[in-house]
C-alpha cells in the first residue's frame, strides 16, 4: 500500500473534482452518493499513509518516476500526514454537511443537482489543492496546488451570493497578490539555485553568497504565504470571507485553509530557508508578529456583536498562535503549532458549522439570539461548549494542551521574544474567556428574550430545530475529537515529532 | 539586471494598481500586469546568451549550452494559465457585484454594504 | 435568506491612509527588489545555477527519455508533468466557479436582443467566419498534435479552439431554448453543459491516464510503465500525446464555458436582481 | 514512602464524574437522580475510606499515569494530606447533598438537575485536587472546578446573580491562566516533578525567577483562596443558594484553593526554599493582614450570608499562614484546619440556609426571636461559632493550637498575639447573631423549624464538629494524616525547624 | 547580443508604458484594448529571448483570450469606470 497511497491521495480528489460534475451534467441526478464516497476515501487514503508512516517511516514518492529534483517529489512524514488527515477529515464533514445541510436553502432557491454537483466538484477541488500542497516537495509545485485550492474557495464562498460574492473578490484580491509574490520569490530562489526541490534548496542555499537576493527572496516567499495564513496585518480577507460563506464553506475554510498555508510557511521557513542568514530573521518577525497578531485578534474578537464575525477574529488570534510556533522553531515549539493546528481546526470548524446552522435557522448571529439555546438543544450546544471551552484552552480539551506546548516552548525560547509571547499566550486565552464564555452565558443560563425565534412566531407552523440534523452531527463528531486529541495528546506529540526533531537538527547544524 | 528591473517595475505598477486603483475592473487589469511581471521575470531567467529556442532541430547530440532553458518556460506556461484562470473567474464575480450592487467602485460598493 | 448576517461590512481603508501607505510601500517594494536583482547572475549568463544545475538534463536527454523533441513539452508533458495536471485543475477550477457564480445561480439567459447577442451580425462578417472558424478549428488541433516538435501543444490548442467556439458565438450569437434555471444553450458548438462535459472529460481523461500507469506498477503519471509496446521513449511520447489532448479538451471547454457565462449567462444588469440572491438588501 | 499502584483514587475522583451523565439524563425522574448523586457520594467516601488504612500504614495508594504531555503524566496519589481532603468532601458531600433536597424542595426552585450534576461534577474536581500527583493533574482539576461551580453560582439566572458569576468567574479564570503559565514553567524547571514534600523547586532557577513564579502560582492558588487583595469574589458568589455556598467555602473552591496553598509552600516550594527566598515573612504578613481585614468587614456586615463568607476569608489564611510559617507544627495545624473549618463553617452555613428557608430572611437583624424558635438549628450555629472562634474542645481550637506553637518554633510571637486578636473578632461577630436570635423579641410571626431534611445535616455536621474537637484521632484520624503530612515535609527541613514534633 | 538587449530594453519599456496607460485611463474599452495592446508587446519579448512556447501561449491567451473577456465584461457592466 505504501507505493499506492501517495498517488492514490492526490490523483483522487482530483478525479472527483471532474467526476462528480460530469456526472451532474450528464445524469440530471443528484450526486451525493459519489461525492461522499470520495472523500471517505480519501480520508482513508489519508489514514492509510498516516498508519504506514507512523510503522515504517516517512516516504518519499516521485511523481511520474522522475526523481527529485528533475521531477516532482512527494514526501510524507508525520507532519504532512498528520495535516493530510485533518484536510481529508474535515472536509468529509463539510461533505456531509453540503450534501444534506443548509446550503441548498442558505444560497440559491432554485438550486438545481447540477449546481449541488458543481459545489461539491468545488469542494473536492479544494480538499485536491490542499492536499498536493501537503504533499509536494517541490516549490513551484507548491504554487500551482495553491493557485487550485484558492480558486475553488473563491468559487465556494461566492456560492453564498450577496455579499459573499464582494468578500470573494477580496480574497481573490489578496489571494493573487499572494500567489505572486510567492511565485516572484520562487523566482529568485531559483535564479541563485537553479532547483525547486525544497531538499536539493535547502542543500544548495548555505553556498549561495548572494544575501540581499537571498533575503529578498526570503521575505516575498513569507509575505506571500502570510497572507494566505491570514498573519497579523495582512489578514483583512479573512473576516468576510469567513463570515458571508455558506456554511459548510466557512466550516472547512475556517478549519484548514489558513492552517495549511501555515504550514507551507512552517515547512519553507522552518525547514528549506532556515539554514540562511535572512531565513532567521523572518522567522523572528513572525514570532513577533504572531505575538501582534494574538493580541489583535483577540481584543477585536471581544469587540464583535455577530458571533461568526467574533469567530473570524478569533481565527487570526489562533493563526498568531500557530505563527508563534512557527517562529520559535524549536522541536517543542512546532509541536505546539501543530498540535494547535489541529485542535483549533476541530474546534473552530465545529463552531463554525454550529455557529452557520444556527444563524440560518434564523435565529440571528448575536449572542442575544442565542440566548437559553441550551434548554432546547443541549446536545449540540454542549458540543459547541466543548469547541469553545477548547479555544479558551480549559482542560482536557486539545486547546489546553498546544497552550501548553507553546508555553513549554516560549519559556525554553526565554529573552524579550520568549517572554513576549509567553505574556501573548496567557492574554489571548483571557480575552478568549471574555468573548466565548459571554455566550455560553447566554446559552445556557439566560432566557430568550425578544430574540427573534422563528418556532415562536407562528403557532401552526412546525418548530425549526436550532441546528439542522446534518450540521449537528459534524458539530458533535468534531466535538467529540476535539476531547479525545486532548487525552491522546501524548501519544499523538510522540507519532508526529520525531522526524521533526531530526528535521530540526539538521536546520541547527546548517545555521551559521 | 536592467532586463529584471524592468520585471520589478511592471510587478511594483501591478501591485500599486492593485490597491490603490478604485475600481475593481481596474485593480484586475493591475492585477493581470503583476503577474505578467512574474512571468517576465522567470522567462529572463532562461535566456542564455548564444542560445537557441529549446526545440531540438535536426542534427546531432543536444548540448546544454545550444539551447535556452527550457524549465522557467514550462513553469510560466502553468504561470500564464493561472493567470487567465484568476482573471476568468475574477470577472465572473465583478458581472455578479455589478448586477447585485449596481457599482464596480469599491467606495461606492463598501458604502452599500454598509 | 431571512435574517442577513448582521455585523459590519468590509472595513474600509481611506482612500487618503492608503494613498500614504502607497506612497511609502511601493517604492519600498521596487527598490527592494531591484537590489535583490543586483544580486542575481547577470541575464544570458550561460553559466548561472539556472543554466547549469538541473536544466541540461533536460536538454540533452529529453528527446531520448521522453521522445519529444520540444523541450518545454518534454519537460511540461513528462518531468513536470504533476504540474500540468494542477495546470489543467487550475483551469478547471475558474470554469466550474464561472458556472457556480453566474450560470447555475438560477439565471436566466438574456432575452433576445439584449447584451451581446447580436452585435457584430453582417454579411461579410458572416462569410468570413464561415471561412475562418474551421479553419481556426484545424489550426488548433494541428497545435496540439505538432506540440511535440514545434511549439504549441494542449493548452494552446485549446485556448485557440475555445477562441474558435467564441468568435461563432460572437458572430451568430447564442440561440436560446429558454427553459427556466436552464443555462443559455447556444445554437453552435457545445452549450454549456457540453463544453462542462467537454473540460470534465479533460481532468478525468488526464487524472485516468496517471491512475493507468499506476494500475500497470508505476508510480502515478509514470508514463514509461504503460502497455503500448516500443521502447520507453515511444511509449512515453504517445501517452504525452494523450495528456495534452486531455489538457485541449479541459482548455477548450473551460474557455467556451469562460465566455459564456460572462457574457451571455447574465441578465442585463439592468434587469432585476435574479431570484436566489442570497442576501437581502 | 511506599506506593500502592490501585484504582482506588481514580475511583475517588471518577465517582461523582461518573454520576454526571446519568443524573443530566433523569432530569424527569427526580427520585432516581438522586439515588445517583447519594450512589455516587457512597462510592467516594468508600474509596476514601478504603485508602485511609494504607495511610496510616504510612503507605499511599497512587493510580497508574496517563501520560499527558512530555514527562507529565495525569496522576492520583492519595498521600496523608490529599486523604484528609478527600475524606473530609466525601463526607461533606453526603451532608450537603441531603441538605440540598430539603432545601431545594422547599423553597420549589428551578434547574434542580443541572445542579444536582454540576455539583457532582464540582465535588469530583474538589476530589482530583486533593488526590492530585503533580502540578499538571493539579492544574486540570482546578480549572474543570471552575467552570463545574459557575452554573451553581449563577443558579437563580437573574441579571444580577448573572453578574455575580462574571465577577467570580473574572477572577477565577484570570487565576487560572496565571496558575496555567506558573506550572507550564514550574515543568520546564523540573519537567515531570511530582508533588515532593519538602519542595522540588530548589536550585532550578535564579532565586528571582523563582520569586516571579512563587507570585504567579500564589496568585494561581490564592484567587480561590480568597488571600486578600484577591477575596472580592467571594461576597459576590453569595446570590448562589445556601448549600453551594456552603460548598463553596467548606469542600469545594474556596478549600481547593486553600489546600492549594499549602501543596505550594509545603510540596513544591518547601518551607526551606521559601525561608531562603525570603518567601515566608511576606506570605504570612499578608495571610495575617486579612485575617484581620476579613474579621473587620464581617464585624460591620449584617447579610447573614455575607458575613459567614469574610468570616471564611479570615479563616482560610489561617491555612495559608501555617504554609507560610512552615514549622512542623504550624504545617499540621493548617492542615487540620483543612478539616476543622470544614465541619464548622457547614454547619453555620447549613443553619443561615435552614433559617432563610424558614423565614425567608437573610440578615443577621431579622432574626429576632427565631432562637426559641429553631433550637436545634441554633444549638448547631452556637457549636460552629465558639469551634470557630477556638474555644477548647471544639476542632478550632486544635488547629489554633498547634499554629501558635509552630510560630513560637520559628519565633515569630506576633502570631500569637494575632491568633488572639483574631479569636476575640470571631466571637465579636458570631456572638451578635447567637444574641439577636436567642435574647431579641421577634416579630411574632410563627415560626418553627423545617423539615427534617434541612434540620439533620447541621446537627450531624456539629457533632461531627464536636467529636472532631474532642477526639481528633478517632475515625478517618484527621490529626493522624495532618500531622504525617507535615513530619513529611518536615523531614526534609533543616534541622532548625524540625523540633517541637512530638 | 548588445544590440539583441537593446531591442529587448526597448521592448520591455514600451510594456511598462502600455501597462501603465492600461491602468490610467478610464474608458474600459480603451484600458482592454491598452491591455490587449501590452499583451502582444510581452508575447514579442517572450519570442525574442527565445520562450517561442510561451510567446505563444501569452499571445493566445493575454492578447486574445483575456481581452475578449475583459470586452465581453465591458458589454455588461458598462463602459466607462465609475
Amino acid at each position: 500500500m505504501r507505493d499506492v497511497l501517495p498517488g492514490l491521495l492526490v490523483a483522487l480528489p482530483l478525479l472527483g473534482a471532474a467526476l462528480v460534475p460530469l456526472l451532474a451534467a450528464l445524469s440530471r441526478r443528484t450526486t451525493r452518493v459519489p461525492a461522499l464516497a470520495l472523500h471517505a476515501a480519501i480520508l482513508a487514503a489519508a489514514l492509510g499513509l498516516f498508519g504506514s508512516v507512523a510503522a515504517a517511516g516517512p516516504i518519499r514518492y516521485a511523481v511520474g518516476g522522475w526523481p527529485g529534483p528533475w521531477g516532482i517529489e512527494l514526501w510524507f512524514d508525520g507532519l504532512s500526514t498528520l495535516i493530510a488527515v485533518l484536510v481529508a477529515g474535515i472536509a468529509c464533514f463539510a461533505a456531509f454537511a453540503q450534501t444534506f445541510g443548509p446550503g441548498r436553502d442558505e444560497a440559491a432557491p432554485a438550486s438545481t443537482p447540477l449546481r449541488e454537483g458543481l459545489l461539491r466538484g468545488a469542494l473536492l477541488l479544494l480538499v485536491g489543492g490542499l492536499l498536493g500542497i501537503v504533499a509536494t516537495r517541490d516549490v513551484f509545485n507548491l504554487f500551482v496546488f495553491l493557485e487550485i485550492s484558492s480558486l475553488a474557495a473563491y468559487t465556494l464562498v461566492a456560492s453564498g451570493g450577496g455579499r459573499a460574492t464582494v468578500a470573494a473578490f477580496r480574497y481573490l484580491l489578496a489571494g493573487t497578490a499572494a500567489g505572486s509574490l510567492y511565485l516572484f520569490g520562487v523566482g529568485f530562489l531559483y535564479a541563485l539555485t537553479g532547483t525547486l526541490n525544497m531538499d536539493d534548496l535547502a542543500a544548495r542555499l548555505p553556498s549561495v553568497e548572494a544575501d540581499a537576493a537571498l533575503t529578498v527572496a526570503v521575505v516575498l516567499i513569507a509575505v506571500g504565504l502570510s497572507i494566505k495564513a491570514a498573519l497579523f496585518p495582512l489578514h483583512g480577507w479573512l473576516p468576510d470571507t469567513y463570515v458571508y460563506s455558506p456554511t459548510p464553506t466557512a466550516g472547512f475554510i475556517a478549519a484548514v485553509m489558513a492552517k495549511v498555508s501555515a504550514y507551507a510557511l512552517l515547512r519553507l521557513l522552518g525547514e528549506v530557508l532556515a539554514g540562511t542568514a535572512a531565513g532567521a530573521v523572518v522567522l523572528d518577525i513572525t514570532l513577533w508578529l504572531g505575538v501582534a497578531g494574538v493580541v489583535a485578534g483577540g481584543i477585536l474578537a471581544v469587540a464583535q456583536r455577530a458571533i461568526t464575525r467574533m469567530l473570524a477574529w478569533s481565527s487570526i488570534s489562533a493563526m498568531g498562535m500557530i505563527l508563534i510556533g512557527v517562529g520559535m522553531g524549536s522541536a517543542l515549539a512546532i509541536t505546539g503549532a501543530l498540535f494547535h493546528m489541529a485542535a483549533h481546526a476541530l474546534a473552530k470548524g465545529c463552531l463554525f458549522f454550529g455557529a452557520g446552522g444556527i444563524r440560518a435557522s434564523r435565529r440571528g448571529d448575536d449572542v442575544e439570539g442565542w440566548a437559553g439555546l441550551g434548554a432546547r438543544a443541549p446536545w449540540t450546544l454542549a458540543a459547541l461548549t466543548v469547541a469553545a471551552l477548547s479555544m479558551i484552552g480549559i482542560p482536557p480539551t486539545a486547546g489546553f494542551f498546544s497552550k501548553y506546548y507553546l508555553l513549554s516552548a516560549s519559556i525554553t525560547t526565554g529573552g524579550p521574544a520568549g517572554i513576549a509571547a509567553f505574556a501573548a499566550i496567557i492574554l489571548s486565552s483571557l480575552l478568549a474567556t471574555v468573548y466565548f464564555l459571554r455566550v455560553l452565558e447566554a446559552v445556557w443560563f439566560r432566557t430568550p428574550g425578544d430574540a427573534p425565534d422563528a418556532s415562536g412566531d407562528s403557532a401552526g407552523r412546525q418548530p425549526v430545530p436550532v441546528l439542522p440534523r446534518p450540521l449537528a452531527v459534524p458539530v458533535v463528531a468534531l466535538a467529540v475529537l476535539v476531547l479525545l486529541t486532548g487525552i491522546f495528546a501524548r501519544p499523538f506529540e510522540r507519532h508526529v515529532l520525531p522526524d521533526w526533531e531530526s528535521g530540526t537538527a539538521r536546520i541547527t547544524a546548517e545555521a551559521p | 539586471m536592467t532586463i529584471y528591473a524592468f520585471a520589478a517595475a511592471l510587478f511594483t505598477l501591478g501591485i500599486a494598481g492593485m490597491a490603490l486603483l478604485p475600481n475593481l475592473l481596474r485593480k484586475l487589469l493591475a492585477m493581470n500586469v503583476m503577474q505578467v511581471a512574474v512571468i517576465v521575470f522567470f522567462v529572463s531567467l532562461a535566456f542564455k546568451d548564444g542560445a537557441t529556442v529549446p526545440i531540438l532541430g535536426q542534427g546531432g547530440a543536444p548540448r546544454a549550452a545550444e539551447f535556452m532553458n527550457p524549465l522557467p518556460h514550462t513553469l510560466m506556461l502553468t504561470a500564464i494559465v493561472v493567470s487567465v484562470s484568476t482573471t476568468g473567474l475574477a470577472l465572473g464575480l465583478l458581472v455578479r457585484i455589478r448586477s447585485r450592487f449596481r457599482t464596480l467602485n469599491e467606495q461606492r460598493l463598501l458604502d452599500r454594504l454598509r | 435568506m431571512g435574517t442577513a448576517p448582521p455585523g459590519r461590512p468590509p472595513a474600509p481603508g481611506t482612500p487618503r491612509v492608503r494613498r500614504l501607505l502607497g506612497a511609502a510601500a511601493f517604492p519600498a517594494l521596487f527598490v527592494g527588489l531591484v537590489v535583490g536583482m543586483t544580486q542575481l547572475p547577470e541575464f544570458g549568463d550561460p553559466a548561472s545555477p539556472a543554466s547549469t544545475h538541473l536544466s541540461p538534463r533536460f536538454i540533452e536527454d529529453a528527446a531520448a527519455e521522453t521522445g519529444a523533441a520540444n523541450m518545454v513539452t518534454a519537460v511540461l508533458a513528462d518531468y513536470r508533468g504533476y504540474d500540468t495536471l494542477g495546470e489543467a485543475a487550475v483551469i478547471f477550477a475558474a470554469g466550474l466557479g464561472c458556472l457556480v457564480i453566474l450560470a447555475a445561480a438560477g439565471a436566466r439567459p438574456d432575452p433576445p436582443g439584449a447584451g451581446m447577442s447580436h452585435p457584430f451580425g453582417s454579411v461579410v462578417l458572416d462569410a468570413a467566419t464561415r471561412i475562418l472558424v474551421p479553419v481556426v478549428l484545424l489550426f488548433a488541433v494541428y497545435v496540439l498534435i505538432h506540440g511535440h516538435v514545434s511549439p504549441g501543444g494542449g493548452f494552446q490548442g485549446g485556448v485557440l479552439f475555445g477562441s474558435g467556439l467564441i468568435m461563432m458565438r460572437l458572430v451568430w450569437g447564442p440561440a436560446h431554448e429558454g427553459r427556466a434555471h436552464q443555462p443559455a444553450v447556444p445554437a453552435f458548438g457545445p452549450g454549456l453543459r457540453g463544453s462542462l462535459v467537454l473540460a470534465c472529460a479533460g481532468i478525468l481523461a488526464y487524472v485516468g491516464i496517471g491512475l493507468a500507469a499506476m494500475a500497470f506498477g508505476g508510480e502515478f503519471l509514470n508514463y514509461g510503465t504503460l502497455p503500448l509496446g516500443g521502447d520507453p521513449a515511444h511509449v512515453r511520447e504517445l501517452a504525452t500525446l494523450g495528456i495534452e489532448a486531455a489538457v485541449f479538451l479541459t482548455v477548450a471547454g473551460t474557455v467556451a464555458v469562460l465566455f459564456d457565462t460572462i457574457s451571455i449567462g447574465m441578465r442585463e444588469s439592468g434587469a432585476p436582481l435574479p431570484p436566489g440572491d442570497g442576501d437581502s438588501a | 514512602m511506599t506506593e500502592i499502584v490501585s484504582l482506588r483514587p481514580l475511583l475517588a475522583v471518577g465517582a461523582g464524574l461518573a454520576a454526571v451523565l446519568p443524573i443530566l439524563l433523569s432530569g424527569r425522574r427526580p427520585a432516581l437522580r438522586e439515588v445517583w448523586t447519594f450512589a455516587a457520594g457512597a462510592v467516594q467516601l468508600g474509596a476514601a475510606v478504603s485508602m485511609l488504612p494504607a495511610a496510616f500504614a504510612g503507605a499511599a495508594h497512587v493510580s497508574p499515569a496517563l501520560p499527558l504531555l512530555p514527562g507529565m503524566p495525569l496522576q492520583f496519589r492519595a498521600d496523608p494530606l490529599g486523604l484528609l481532603f478527600l475524606t473530609l468532601s466525601s463526607i461533606l458531600w453526603l451532608a450537603t447533598s441531603s441538605y440540598s433536597l430539603g432545601y431545594l424542595r422547599s423553597l420549589g426552585l428551578k434547574h434542580q438537575t443541572g445542579y444536582f450534576a454540576a455539583f457532582a461534577a464540582a465535588v469530583a474536581a474538589a476530589a482530583g485536587v486533593a488526590l492530585a500527583a503533580n502540578l499538571l493533574t493539579f492544574l486540570i482539576c482546578y480549572e474543570v472546578l471552575t467552570l463545574a461551580t459557575w452554573p451553581l453560582v449563577v443558579h437563580k439566572r437573574t441579571a444580577g446573580v448573572l453578574g455575580s458569576g462574571r465577577s467570580y468567574l473574572a477572577y477565577t479564570m484570570i487565576a487560572g491562566q496565571l496558575l496555567l503559565g506558573a506550572v507550564v514553567w514550574a515543568g520546564v524547571l523540573a519537567p515531570g516533578a511530582p508533588f515532593t514534600p519538602g519542595g522540588f523547586l530548589a536550585g532550578t532557577a535564579s532565586d528571582g525567577a523563582l520569586r516571579v513564579l512563587f507570585v504567579l502560582l500564589l496568585v494561581g492558588v490564592g484567587a480561590k483562596a480568597a488571600v486578600f487583595p484577591l477575596h472580592g469574589w467571594l461576597p459576590a458568589a453569595m446570590v448562589a443558594p445556601t448549600p453551594v455556598s456552603a460548598l463553596l467555602h467548606a469542600v469545594a473552591v474556596v478549600k481547593a484553593g486553600a489546600f492549594g496553598v499549602l501543596r505550594l509552600t509545603g510540596w513544591v516550594f518547601g518551607p526551606d526554599l521559601m525561608h531562603d527566598l525570603g518567601l515566608a515573612l511576606p506570605l504570612a504578613a499578608l495571610a495575617a493582614g486579612t485575617i484581620l481585614m476579613a474579621s473587620l468587614r464581617a464585624l460591620g456586615e449584617d447579610h447573614f450570608k455575607r458575613r459567614l463568607a469574610y468570616s471564611t476569608v479570615s479563616q482560610l489564611s489561617y491555612i495559608v499562614l501555617g504554609g507560610a510559617i512552615g514549622t512542623p507544627l504550624a504545617l499540621a495545624g493548617a492542615a487540620f484546619h483543612i478539616a476543622a473549618h470544614g465541619f464548622l463553617k457547614i454547619t453555620l452555613f447549613f443553619c443561615a440556609g435552614s433559617v432563610y428557608a424558614a423565614t425567608g430572611r437573610e440578615h443577621i437583624s431579622e432574626l429576632g426571636g427565631l432562637g426559641r424558635a429553631m433550637p436545634f438549628t441554633f444549638a448547631a450555629f452556637g457549636v460552629g461559632a465558639l469551634g470557630m472562634a477556638g474555644v477548647p474542645l471544639l476542632p478550632g481550637f486544635i488547629s489554633k493550637w498547634n499554629l501558635a506553637l509552630g510560630a513560637l518554633d520559628d519565633h515569630q510571637v506576633w502570631v500569637v498575639a494575632l491568633l488572639v486578636v483574631s479569636g476575640l473578632l470571631n466571637l465579636a461577630y458570631f456572638l451578635p447573631v447567637l444574641r439577636v436570635a436567642v435574647f431579641e423579641p421577634g416579630d411574632g410571626r410563627r415560626v418553627r423549624e423545617p423539615s427534617a431534611w434541612l434540620v439533620a445535616p447541621p446537627v450531624f455536621a456539629a457533632l461531627a464538629a464536636v467529636v472532631l474537637g474532642v477526639a481528633p484521632d478517632a475515625g478517618a484520624r484527621f490529626w493522624f494524616l495532618a500531622e504525617s503530612a507535615a513530619r513529611s515535609v518536615a523531614a526534609h527541613a533543616p534541622e532548625f525547624l524540625t523540633g517541637g514534633l512530638p | 547580443m548588445a544590440e539583441g538587449h537593446l531591442i529587448s530594453i526597448g521592448l520591455l519599456a514600451a510594456m511598462v508604458v502600455s501597462a501603465a496607460c492600461a491602468l490610467a485611463v478610464k474608458d474600459l474599452l480603451a484600458a482592454a484594448a491598452l491591455f490587449g495592446a501590452f499583451s502582444f508587446l510581452t508575447a514579442t519579448w517572450f519570442a525574442l529571448v527565445g520562450a517561442v512556447d510561451v510567446a505563444f501561449t501569452e499571445a493566445c491567451v493575454g492578447g486574445a483570450l483575456t481581452t475578449i473577456l475583459f470586452v465581453s465584461t465591458a458589454f455588461r457592466t458598462g463602459r466607462r469606470f465609475d
